[in-house]
């Protein structure tokens, strides 16, 4: 619950860094800021009170049936947004890192990271 | 079947290696690259193939051996093999397009195009909502960094832009995935539809989140800034893949959405569909840039792709009706728009009119044509089959405010494509064009598989007879052999047209259908003599002319409304092609298209609200017991009334006819404006159960007539300009008609067909003759002519027989158009109607005495003395016409029996009316009178001739003078352009009578297109072209689909 | 002064939006159906302790295998766009001695270090692509340290290259062997001893797959970074 | 209950680093914070019982992210302050 | 009645018709020269115009359309003529009116005027130009209350056949649509008025008066025959109004009668009025007269 909020509040903020500040970098720092936002929340969404990491380990109650089939008896984690969340961490790493590559490409063609300076195409 | 995991393993294959392979041989990679997509379309055939013979077969496949939900399934159904296929030979066509870019750049740029392939395929393939995710991400990245092949300032720009919204939009997505997954329990697609709606307002958030992340990726209207710039400063082979490849994915993603959203955000999405399609039309309307246009139109598209889906989804339509249409409309915009970027790229100038160049490669013109045509959804591209399919659809439904939504939209499109073709077709520009194997090949197949898809589909199509393909079949052929010789061709029109009309047309139609078939169809046969005078190949006349005529023949044989408006369309837009050939004619063609255009959705409402018909019968035939309501009668007869110019309507006709070619301007005026009778004449028959001569609506449709007929002949008075005098005059004379059509009465159509019979006679004569005129003058204005009787007699016996039909003074025909006017006017009683048609016929006069006198008559000008009689095949037609006058003068009875005959089968012919050999006589309680036109005519000649005989007698040898001996007071007169009475020639006419004049039309569509243009303006203000405003309109736009959903 | 006024709207109306998920939110105390089912076929059916890992090389292997195209992508994104424009030096400072040999001797560790948390991934946290960041620091250790430190780009590619296509394979092979169904099936190689290394048919083998490629593709990012196109 | 004590430290330092990424004038200092704020959300999935994801958001996030971002402002010298 | 004798007793009342429209051309220009405090010429004036013309030697022309006018023009009145029925009940003076009614009548008037427009266009002369587009100007106002008269007696009468028209208006003066359609008749005659093209309608020939008096550039057997056309064409318009308006005439003396006090009533407007310009003679027709023949339809119908 609270990292949630933390999460929805880390967006917020990162959405009002992208539309506030002017420097194109720092606006790329917002969306990373989102980003980690995003990911908080899915994370929040995978607890489960008082659970345990998702690895089945001498640490895990388990038992076995008949058949010889592992049920596992405590608590652990959710692992599907655990693995989501992997996904979107290195795509969000990704895109930050491109964003960069064309911030540092477009100051090096014109010279400016400000984006009221190119408002060139419009209408 | 085919295991979709392969397709996806072999771009995988593809990309990872492509580096290694790059090492290699450059050439090798990039031949992998083609290879892949080839292989990957023609698997996706096969699919298409397999399901084809096993319907039933499963189509779902998972990977690592689970099945979904644990693992991700792909679902390798029609559809998605159908989209595999056709994205795959898009991604071929554009690899080869980006050849040079794929040398220049080598690996990295071969491995980021196929993985943006390999995200769209994926995209369409799966059925897990996270995993769409990542092939949405795949898609975007490799695009975004695509974006880097041209590093200038505005494409890097566009690019952080383009990488702002999606990531943002993927964000957002993600959100709503993540959520939705802890209230399903699940991630796959399928099984989140089996679970159906959960009752909380959470989860609406959630799934709101994640249709507004899809939704933004397809750049609806604001929310759309940074697609713009994208597409308009990216290299032209990417931007058309991305409006292609990536906005059709993208849209799949959609429609997979759609059973699971809630009636609410249907129609929300739906509407914010239909808004971007019509605001970004609108503001494409004032672009001046192609790409950027292009942009707004792909957006735009995009748009009504949304809305389309959605809307039918809301009406709870079956998915294979929303796929057929959704598709039909996908698949020409897919070829269209890509293939319009590509050509950008060809053509390489930002500006519109800078677009002329492309007249340096006729083959790459007629590309271009296709695209543009097709996008607007002209007969026979899938489009159009959509769009018809919708329009009922909306109608059946009532969903007007849809329709009209999709219809202003579709209008707004028409006018901004069809001014870019105008100035493809008609600016001179001196550029270059950047031509090259690789790049000309793409455009080139898409035009292409387009062409033959829409032929396939239009000849396959259920419920469409043979003679809807002529005219694409005529288009085709003489298209092909353009290059021969205009006499030749020429010929073959002639003897192919008048077999056809023959042998196939006439029979196959009753009397009224045969009438309509020779006034359209052999007024047509005859003009085309004059288009032989051309010398050379006299490119782009034949295919449209023949294409033009086999369209009145479908016009006229059409059984099925549907046909009916095949042919009114192809009409349409073989003449807008012949009007745009005129030297000058871009602006008026592009006037006549958006008239017609507006007139053809009149029409098509119209259309959608009629009952079903018996195909295999023609519709004239049925027309008689089919009876329609009075609001598909309205709408019909709007568009009907378009082509005919009827007054308040009328703008676009008088500088489309001027601006013509001569000749083609006969045929419009003579000949297709019947076009526009015929329909309205068959939309009167499915009325005639219910409305007579003195209901209200016919009464004003009457008024309608009769002021087109004044304000026509007014307004010719007053032109200085031959063509548009004729063209007013035309306007005036099918006042005429619609007055007698709005009769409903045995007589009133007698007189309205026998009017347009003669009408196509006349005016054809006159036009032909003054083809002559401005042929060896090179002027239309008639001040600067004069005294050309004695250069060019042939052409003045023309205009002088003609004009004296058009007053309608006996003993010509045309009398007996103003006899029948009259009678059938009083018989009705309609007694003040018949009076203002006296009045302008006797305006006529004004402007008929101008033309002959100021150019025929009056004095010689210096600089015309070399002028000579016309080329032998202008003077072909005019021999027709004059025979076919003097015929039907002499014995009106070989047209006005016939007439009676055929208008008997809808209305029964009055036992007061009667032939008493050549006397028509007329008993009527409330009318009597006759007309003998046979004895008119002997009379006439009797008392012409004897004085004549007497004159020769007493003054055989009369002393020829010259110019200038006159009687002028006390000095002689030596400059013919002072003594020559006829510019301005009835100043005090209109003095008096200015009120009238005064051009009220012009001044309201002027207004109307200011305000449009301004609205426009306004509009595209809000695209500032800062990245940051485009950030915070996806927010606002969002924030307010979502107040609008209103989740509690 | 009305752009203040809106992104103020904006931000408001965000948190508004979010407010319903967050008010409905409460923790829950137990798994769903579908995670249950993961748990106890990841231990059942993989073998494998860490189900996560079992998720995302397994289960949800098709998501990895964009994943590790996405990066793929990014890779050739930036070098695409940051690509050397001409040959002269690039300035770089020297790191210090002691920073130098340190880096030197720590480098190989690190690697090291990144080669066993991917090789574990199947019974332990992390996996291929925390192992390949592992492995990649341990170069940028390297470039920060040592000025004369170039590693071969081709072996980089090289690397990479195969790795990606190593990676197909054993996804393709799932399907040659096992069944139509069976693409990314990591059960053609038997399930092995619990706890084991080489336990959960090819987990270790596509996940090493996965880390080299990571690694070699994050290396190249940071190459590319740090010459940033420069002329 | 140390573990909430934890939880609730951390999230208030993300977000006071992510307001200070926002207002601060230096764009190195808002790499940082951002870099800050990527290590106690690791921190924090560590605690929410997620050790896979803590590991990659300590590598990724708060390592390679921040390292990405001090290369591209080593490229943009003179241009990445507001 | 065999073809032949229709053949010659057309040319008789022709005959007549020309004489008596002459002669009152004749008499008109005495009265005005009377009013106007002239002697003024004889009454058989004309003829020996005519006769005069038609004995010129020499003739110039400007080309055949300009050949041809005259004709036309003389072809426009002698076929009006012909389309009249001239006294009613009588075969003999029926003329070929069986070829049309009332609707042929009015716009064969036409013939004659655009052929003669032609043939003077031909001659060159601005003067002949200005002249057409004043004539035509005022002509499409004045028809305009003249066709709403006809109208009107359409639905009078039911009958566009002038004999119809002429034999509903038998039995008494009182019959006549100068009573029992009397707006109508307002309407005809002010239009008449303009037909005539006397004051205050004579604009149309002011240009040609400025040199050497009408038919600027004919001469010879050309004016000879337009001299005989006016005889022809005054006679046939004035029948045309007796039969429409004065119930007709069953014998040549009332219709003599007739014509002639109809033809004096547009002299005497015309004596007492100055010229209208042609704005405001178009202005003029297409206000008053028109007003009351639009009532006078309206009397009828409602």
């Amino acid at each position: 619950m609270l990292v949630l909020i933390s999460g929805v509040l880390l967006i917020i903020i990162g959405i009002w860094a992208m539309l506030t500040r002017k420097n194109i970098i720092r606006i790329i720092i917002g969306f990373s800021i989102v980003d980690t936002g995003v990911h908080m929340i899915i994370v929040a969404i995978g607890y489960i009170k008082n659970a345990t990491a998702p690895i089945i380990d001498s640490a895990v109650n388990t038992s076995s049936d008949i058949s010889g089939a592992v049920h596992v008896n405590s608590l652990i984690v959710d692992p599907v947004p655990s693995a989501l969340v992997l996904t979107a961490i290195v795509i969000g790493l990704a895109v930050t890192a491109l964003l960069l590559s064309f911030a540092i490409r477009l100051y090096k063609v014109s010279g400016s990271l400000n984006i009221d300076d190119y408002e060139e195409l419009k209408w | 079947m085919v295991n979709p995991m392969i397709i996806l393993a072999m771009f995988l294959l593809a990309a990872f290696a492509t580096a290694l392979i790059d090492k290699l041989s450059r050439m090798l990679a990039i031949g992998t690259m083609y290879v892949v997509f080839a292989l990957a379309a023609g698997l996706g055939a096969w699919q298409l193939y397999f399901l084809q013979s096993m319907p039933d077969a499963q189509t779902m496949v998972y990977s690592a051996g689970f099945p979904a939900p644990l693992s991700i399934a792909l679902r390798f159904g029609v559809v998605e093999a159908f989209l595999i296929t056709l994205m795959n030979l898009f991604g071929l066509l554009g690899g080869v397009y980006l050849f040079k870019r794929f040398k220049e750049h080598g690996a990295g740029a071969i491995a980021l195009y196929l993985a943006m392939l390999l995200g769209a395929n994926g995209l369409v393939l799966t059925r897990d909502i996270f995993n769409s995710f990542v092939f949405m991400e795949i898609l975007s990245i490799s695009s975004y960094a695509l974006i880097g092949l041209k590093q200038t300032k505005n494409s890097l720009i566009a690019g952080i832009k383009y990488m702002l919204a999606g990531g943002l939009a993927s964000a957002l997505f993600l959100i709503g995935v993540i959520f939705v997954y802890r209230f399903t329990g699940t991630l796959n697609i399928d099984t989140w539809i089996a679970m159906g709606n959960i009752p909380s307002a959470a989860y609406l958030v959630a799934l709101f989140m994640v249709a507004i992340g899809v939704f933004i990726e397809l750049k609806p209207f604001p929310a759309n800034g940074w697609a713009l710039d994208l597409y308009q400063s990216a290299d032209s082979g990417l931007a058309a893949i991305i409006a292609s490849v990536q906005t059709g994915a993208m849209l799949f993603l959609f429609y997979k959405l759609l059973p699971l959203f809630i009636p609410e955000m249907l129609n929300i999405f739906a509407g914010a569909g239909l808004v971007s399609f019509v605001f970004a039309n609108l503001i494409a309307l004032r672009q001046k840039d192609a790409k950027r246009l292009l942009a707004y139109s792909s957006t735009a598209q995009s748009g009504l792709l949304v809305f389309v889906i959605a809307a039918l989804y809301l009406l709870k339509l079956p998915d294979t009706i929303i796929l057929v249409i959704a598709l039909g409309l996908f698949f020409t915009n897919f070829f269209a728009k890509a293939g319009l970027f590509w050509l950008a790229g060809i053509v390489k100038q930002d500006n519109l009119s800078a677009w002329g160049v492309l007249k340096k490669d006729s083959g790459l013109l007629i590309i271009f044509g296709v695209f543009v045509i097709g996008l607007m959804g002209f007969p026979p591209f899938p489009a159009f089959f959509a769009k018809w399919h919708l329009v009922h659809i909306f109608t059946a439904t009532k969903a007007w405010i849809w329709l009209a939504g999709l219809l202003l939209g579709s209008l707004l499109e028409v006018g901004y494509l069809m001014r870019w073709l105008g100035f493809a077709v008609k600016q001179e520009h001196p550029g270059e064009l950047s031509k090259s194997f690789s790049k000309m090949l793409a455009p080139m197949i898409s035009a292409i598989f387009l062409t033959t898809a829409s032929f396939f589909l239009i000849k396959l199509y259920p419920g469409l007879g043979a003679f809807n393909v002529y005219p694409l079949m005529a288009l085709l052929l003489f298209g092909l052999v353009d290059y021969a010789p205009a006499k030749l061709k020429g010929a073959i029109a002639i003897g192919v047209l008048s077999y056809w009309a023959w042998f196939m047309l006439l029979p196959s139609l009753p009397l009224m259908g045969q009438v309509f078939a020779v006034i359209l169809v052999g007024g047509s046969i005859a003009q085309l003599f004059a288009f032989m005078r051309y010398n050379g190949a006299a490119e782009g006349f034949f295919p449209f002319l023949t294409m033009l005529v086999f369209s009145f023949g479908s016009l006229i044989t059409a059984s099925t409304t549907m046909e009916l408006f095949i042919a009114w369309e192809l009409m349409t837009l073989a003449s807008y092609m012949l009007i745009l050939r005129g030297k000058k004619a871009k602006d008026a063609a592009l006037l006549y298209i958006v008239f017609s255009t507006f007139g053809a959705y009149l029409l098509l409402f119209g259309l959608s609200l009629m009952p079903s018909t018996y195909p295999g019968y023609p519709l004239i035939l049925q027309a008689g017991f089919l009876s329609i309501g009075w609001v598909a009668a309205l709408f019909a007869t709007g568009g009907f009334l378009i082509k005919m110019g009827a007054l308040g309507v009328h703008y676009w006709l008088p500088s489309a006819y001027a601006e013509a070619d001569d000749e083609t301007t006969s045929i419009l005026s003579s000949v297709l404006s019947k076009a526009g009778v015929f329909g309205l004449l068959l939309i009167l028959m499915m009325i005639s159960s219910y409305v007579k001569s003195n209901s209200l609506s016919m009464i004003a449709l009457g008024w309608l007539g009769v002021f087109t007929a004044f304000i026509g002949a007014l307004m010719a008075a007053r032109q200085e300009d031959a063509k548009l005098l004729l063209a007013y005059s035309s306007m005036s004379q099918l006042g005429y008609i619609v007055v007698g059509l709005s009769l409903m009465s045995h007589l009133g159509w007698v007189s309205a067909l026998y009017m347009a019979v003669n009408h196509l006679f006349f005016k054809a004569l006159i036009f032909m003759a003054m083809a002559s005129v401005f042929l060896r003058t090179g002027t239309r204005n008639m001040y600067e002519m004069g005294g050309l009787i004695k250069k060019m007699p042939i052409a003045f016996i023309s205009v002088l027989m003609g004009i004296i039909a058009v007053s309608g003074v006996p003993p010509l025909s045309g009398f007996g158009s103003k006899w029948f006017i009259y009678t059938s006017l009083l018989e009705q009683g309609r007694y003040l109607q018949a009076g203002l048609v006296f009045f302008s016929s006797a305006i006529a006069f004004l402007y008929l005495y101008k033309l002959i006198h100021t150019v025929f008559l009056g004095q010689a000008k210096p600089n015309q003395s070399h002028v000579k009689e016309a080329p032998i095949w202008l003077i072909i037609p005019q021999g027709i016409f004059i025979m076919a006058i003097m015929a039907i003068s002499m014995f009106p009875n070989l047209i006005t029996k016939p007439l009676s005959q055929a208008v008997g089968n809808y209305i029964a012919k009055p036992d007061w009316l009667s032939w008493d050999g050549y006397n028509i006589v007329l008993n009527s309680p409330a009318l009597h009178g006759n007309w003998n036109g046979n004895l008119v005519m002997y009379v006439t000649m009797g008392v012409f001739i004897i004085p004549l005989l007497w004159l020769l007698l007493v003054n055989a040898k009369t002393q020829k003078v010259k110019q200038f001996n006159i009687v002028f007071a006390a000095e002689r007169p030596y400059k013919p352009e002072t003594t020559h009475y006829a510019y301005n020639m009835f100043a005090h006419y209109f003095k008096a009578l200015g009120f009238w004049v005064e051009p009220r039309a012009t001044a309201f569509y002027q207004g109307v297109s200011e305000w449009t243009h301004s609205i426009s303006a306004t509009l595209a203000r809000i695209y500032t072209g800062n990245g940051q405003t485009y950030i915070l309109h996806i927010f606002l736009y969002m924030i307010t689909l979502y107040l609008l959903l209103g989740v509690r | 002064m009305i752009k203040y006024l809106l992104t103020f709207l904006a931000l408001l109306g965000i948190g508004y939006m979010f407010f319903p998920l967050v008010m409905e939110f409460s923790t829950p105390t137990r798994l769903n159906p579908l995670a249950e089912a993961y748990v106890s076929s990841s231990v059942n059916d993989l073998n494998m302790p860490n189900v996560v890992t079992a998720i995302v090389v397994s289960y949800r292997g098709l998501d990895t295998l964009g994943e590790v195209t996405v990066l793929f992508l990014a890779t050739a994104g930036v070098g695409f766009l940051l690509r050397k424009r001409n040959h002269e030096a690039i300035f770089r400072r020297q790191g210090s001695e002691i920073l130098r040999i340190g880096a030197s001797f720590l480098a190989p560790l690190i690697i090291v270090f990144g080669v066993y948390i991917f090789t574990h991934g199947h019974l332990s946290p992390g996996g291929g692509f925390q192992g390949g960041v592992v492995m990649a620091s341990g170069i940028l250790l390297m470039v920060l340290a040592c000025k004369e430190f170039s590693f071969s780009h081709n072996l980089i590619h090289f690397v990479e290259s195969l790795s990606g296509v190593g990676y197909v394979l054993m996804a393709l092979t799932g399907l040659l062997l096992i069944g139509f169904d069976s693409f990314l099936d990591p059960r053609f190689l038997p399930k092995g001893e619990w706890l084991s290394l080489f336990s959960s048919g090819a987990v270790p083998i596509i996940y090493s797959l996965i880390g080299l490629k990571v690694g070699s593709e994050l290396s190249s990012v940071i190459d590319s970074m740090q010459t940033g196109g420069e002329k | 209950m140390p573990n909430l004590f934890a939880l609730i430290l951390l999230a208030v330092l993300s977000i006071l680093a992510a307001i200070y990424a926002v207002l601060t004038k230096k764009t190195l200092n808002a790499v940082i914070a951002s870099g800050i704020i990527s290590l106690s959300a690791s921190i924090i999935y560590l605690i929410l019982a997620a050790p896979d994801v803590a590991m990659t958001e300590a590598t990724i996030g708060a390592g390679l992210t921040t390292v990405v971002f001090l290369y591209a402002l080593k490229h943009v010298k003179g241009g990445e302050d507001d | 009645m065999s073809i032949t004798l229709k053949l010659i007793w057309a040319f008789i009342s022709l005959g007549v018709v020309t004489v008596w429209g002459l002669t009152l051309n004749g008499i008109v220009q005495k009265i005005f020269a009377r009013v106007q405090g002239r002697l003024g010429p004889p009454v058989w004036q004309p003829f020996i115009d005519i006769i005069k013309n038609n004995a010129k030697r020499t003739a110039i022309t400007h080309g055949i359309m300009f050949y041809l006018g005259p004709v036309f023009r003389i072809a426009g009145g002698i076929g009006t003529y012909m389309f009249i029925p001239v006294i009613f009940g009588s075969v003999y003076f029926s003329n070929f009116s069986m070829s049309g009614d009332v609707l042929l009548v009015m716009y064969f008037i036409f013939f004659g005027q655009l052929g003669m427009a032609l043939g003077a266009g031909e001659g060159g002369h601005p003067y002949s130009a200005v002249a057409v587009s004043r004539g035509l100007a005022q002509m499409t106002a004045f028809e305009v209350p003249f066709a709403l008269s006809v109208i009107s007696l359409v639905a009078q009468y039911g009958t566009l056949n002038i004999t119809e028209i002429i034999a509903a208006q038998q039995g008494g003066f009182l019959q006549w649509t100068l009573f029992t359609n009397p707006l109508a008749v307002i309407a005809a005659m002010i239009s008449m008025l303009g037909m005539n093209m006397y004051n205050p309608f004579s604009v149309v020939i002011a240009p040609q008066e400025i040199p050497i008096g009408p038919p600027t550039e004919y001469h010879s057997s050309f004016l000879g025959m337009l001299a005989t056309n006016r005889g022809i064409f005054a006679g046939a318009k004035l029948i045309l109004f007796m039969n429409l308006f004065f119930g007709g005439a069953t014998n040549l003396f009332s219709l003599m009668l007739k014509t002639f006090w109809i033809y004096m009533f547009s002299v005497f407007v015309g004596a007492a009025y100055p010229r209208f310009r042609t704005e405001d003679s178009i202005r003029f027709f297409l206000k008053y007269p028109t007003a009351i023949g639009i009532i006078s339809i309206l009397l009828f119908t409602l």
